[in-house]
């Protein structure tokens, strides 16, 4: 586009352009990427400009702007869920499998369904990680590039967004996990040494650096 | 198995009872495990591996006792504690190999140090405020006047079952013929309208089959299926007669004169 | 109730009533009235009151605190409306034709129309490819080199973000599923398991590698 017709849509200012952010986010039940805000605001705003101060005003409020990985969500502060009752969700009860099949998942993503029952010692049984999927707190990840190139799993946005994270990195406990050795995918003694699980933990490396 | 192995206290007995009774409730041997190691009381770095793998021995031998049935996983886990006790306890053989005792009870305490630790991460997952208890989304989204875009939405579940079905559908629809292989009785109808105007005389039924379908068995059975179909068809109609000289005897078809 | 009683349970500060009306009328999905909202709150809260607070703060933002009939709802801004538009979205799910189809040129991209209908064991109509095309899921790809020179069809980078893949390749095959339990499908008895897991594996892997 040439320079005086991009002059004809001057962006409108930082403070109308916080409005526009606000008045979408809470439009939305979803959080929203700032690649989406910008499509969504006019030609030449910049939405990461307006979600800061956004961000800024709602501080200490009823509600609060919340980042969920790459997007951004406006959410009710938790302390004020006393209120809610009317509105909270029924939800399942998840099994124990479940449970620990999911924060197996969301620390030592990506992972395979091999390490997942290397770590719980049983079987991940049918339906678990189908259930886990079906919530959105689960999805597949990469093919690890090991023999057999074996399905990972990884947590979704959906899943930070459920718990209130804005990364995987701020999973309660995961840098002290990690600096002990927890998350370590130490293969049996006796067995080929290096190869898979070396591979396997830079990966998950990758993920949380 | 040992049979010289006794619980220590009354007190070991009773839980190792109770643990019997509850074996249902167990996820798997090294959870079991897990419970067991609590019953030595001390921190999980600490905890003796032979006096474990003693422990959940014993537990196997009393659940044998009550005959109780455990799964074949629990099974193999006593096989495998039974050796590294062996392991453990008799210095090595000369010029074996593998792994040292200490090394596979070192590896074990691992395990079950981090399924602990897993476990404890769960809990404090679970324990965080959550999205539709603790804090809310936006209860009305519908703020302006309808404007109506459709998108259609499938989850990445749905691909891969909708796949799995198409890939399996064979195994459960054994009828479900190959099209390739089948005449049809339209088929049948179209070409045999076209032909009996020509069936003055007598003629055999299967001398109206195509062509392409008279060799191979499983086409010929189909063609031929369908060309009776069809001639039943033409004579309910009025087009033609039939006949047949006794059972299993070829058909006969001619034109009606009308 | 006496005196006494009441001051246990005195209320909030109005600022903290403000919040809670804020939270409360935020995540209501229907406007509330003063009544309802004094229901909500603890004892002794003056919901008027944190009503006209809350209104007053809205004033000149993107969302404004408005009066619906006796009640009240938080509403986008009304010069901010044309940033809606893209809101009203119904979701419809895709019929069994068209999934399974979706479902066959990912796992066999590139794939022509007669392959998807032999692995289909049904025809396909027209409207189903057109359909995955419009909605940026499908493309054309390359002419077969074989008589006729059919089109063959491949999934999209919009096929790829809508289903959080990374590439098609990433999708597990029937074996996979079976094993990791996400489908429920079991071969019925007396089928030989092996070769015909192996068969779809190899299946797959011919047509990515």
């Amino acid at each position: 586009m040439g320079d005086d017709v991009q002059s004809l849509f001057e962006a409108p200012p930082l403070a109308e352009q916080e409005r526009m952010v606000e008045a979408i986010l809470f439009a939305s039940a979803a959080p929203l990427s700032l690649a989406t805000l910008n499509t969504r605001l006019p030609h030449g705003c910049d939405a990461a400009e307006a979600v800061a101060l956004l961000k800024k005003r709602y501080i200490g409020r009823g509600v609060q702007l919340v980042r969920v990985d790459d997007a951004y969500a406006i959410r009710t502060a938790p302390d004020l869920g006393f209120l809610m009752t009317k509105e909270q969700i029924e939800h399942r009860k998840l099994s124990r499998a479940a449970i620990e099949t999911l924060a197996i998942i969301a620390y030592h993503q990506p992972v395979t369904r091999t390490e997942i029952e290397e770590i719980r010692g049983v079987s991940v049984s049918r339906g678990t990680i189908d259930l886990l999927i079906e919530l959105d707190w689960v999805k597949i990840g990469r093919r690890r590039m090991t023999p057999g190139r074996p399905v990972t799993f990884t947590v979704t946005q959906g899943f930070l967004d459920h718990f209130g994270l804005e990364t995987p990195r701020d999973l309660p406990g995961v840098k002290e996990l990690r600096e002990s050795g927890m998350l370590d995918n130490r293969p049996p003694p006796g067995k080929g040494e290096g190869e898979e699980d070396g591979e396997g933990e830079s990966e998950t490396d990758d993920f949380f650096d | 198995m040992p049979d010289d192995f006794a619980p220590d206290s009354l007190d070991e007995r009773i839980a190792a009872e109770a643990l019997v009774v509850d074996v249902n409730g167990f996820e798997g041997p090294l959870d079991l495990l897990l419970t067991l190691s609590r019953t030595q009381k001390v921190d999980l770095r600490q905890v003796s591996i032979l006096k474990l793998a003693e422990q959940y021995l014993a537990f196997v031998e009393e659940a044998k006792r009550l005959r109780i049935e455990l799964a074949a996983d629990y099974l193999v886990m006593a096989a495998w504690l039974a050796f590294l006790k062996s392991r453990l306890l008799l210095p090595p053989e000369p010029g074996e190999d593998g792994p040292s005792g200490e090394e596979l009870a070192a590896h074990l305490a691992f395990q079950l140090e981090r399924l602990e630790a897993m476990r404890r991460a769960a809990a404090r997952l679970m324990a965080r405020d959550q999205l539709g208890r603790d804090f809310f989304a936006r209860g009305d989204t519908q703020m302006v006047e309808r404007k109506k875009v459709v998108t259609y939405t499938a989850t990445v579940l749905d691909l891969m079952q909708a796949y799995a079905r198409v890939k399996t559908r064979d195994d459960f629809e054994p009828l479900h013929l190959k099209r390739g292989a089948v005449y049809t009785m339209e088929q049948a109808l179209e070409r045999m309208r076209g032909l009996i105007g020509h069936a003055m005389e007598w003629g055999d039924l299967r001398q109206f089959l195509p062509e392409a379908w008279r060799l191979d068995p499983k086409k010929r059975r189909s063609a031929t299926a369908a060309t009776f179909a069809a001639a039943l068809e033409l004579a309910k109609e009025g087009k033609v007669e039939l006949r047949q000289s006794g059972m299993f005897e070829p058909i006969q078809l001619r034109r009606r004169e009308i």
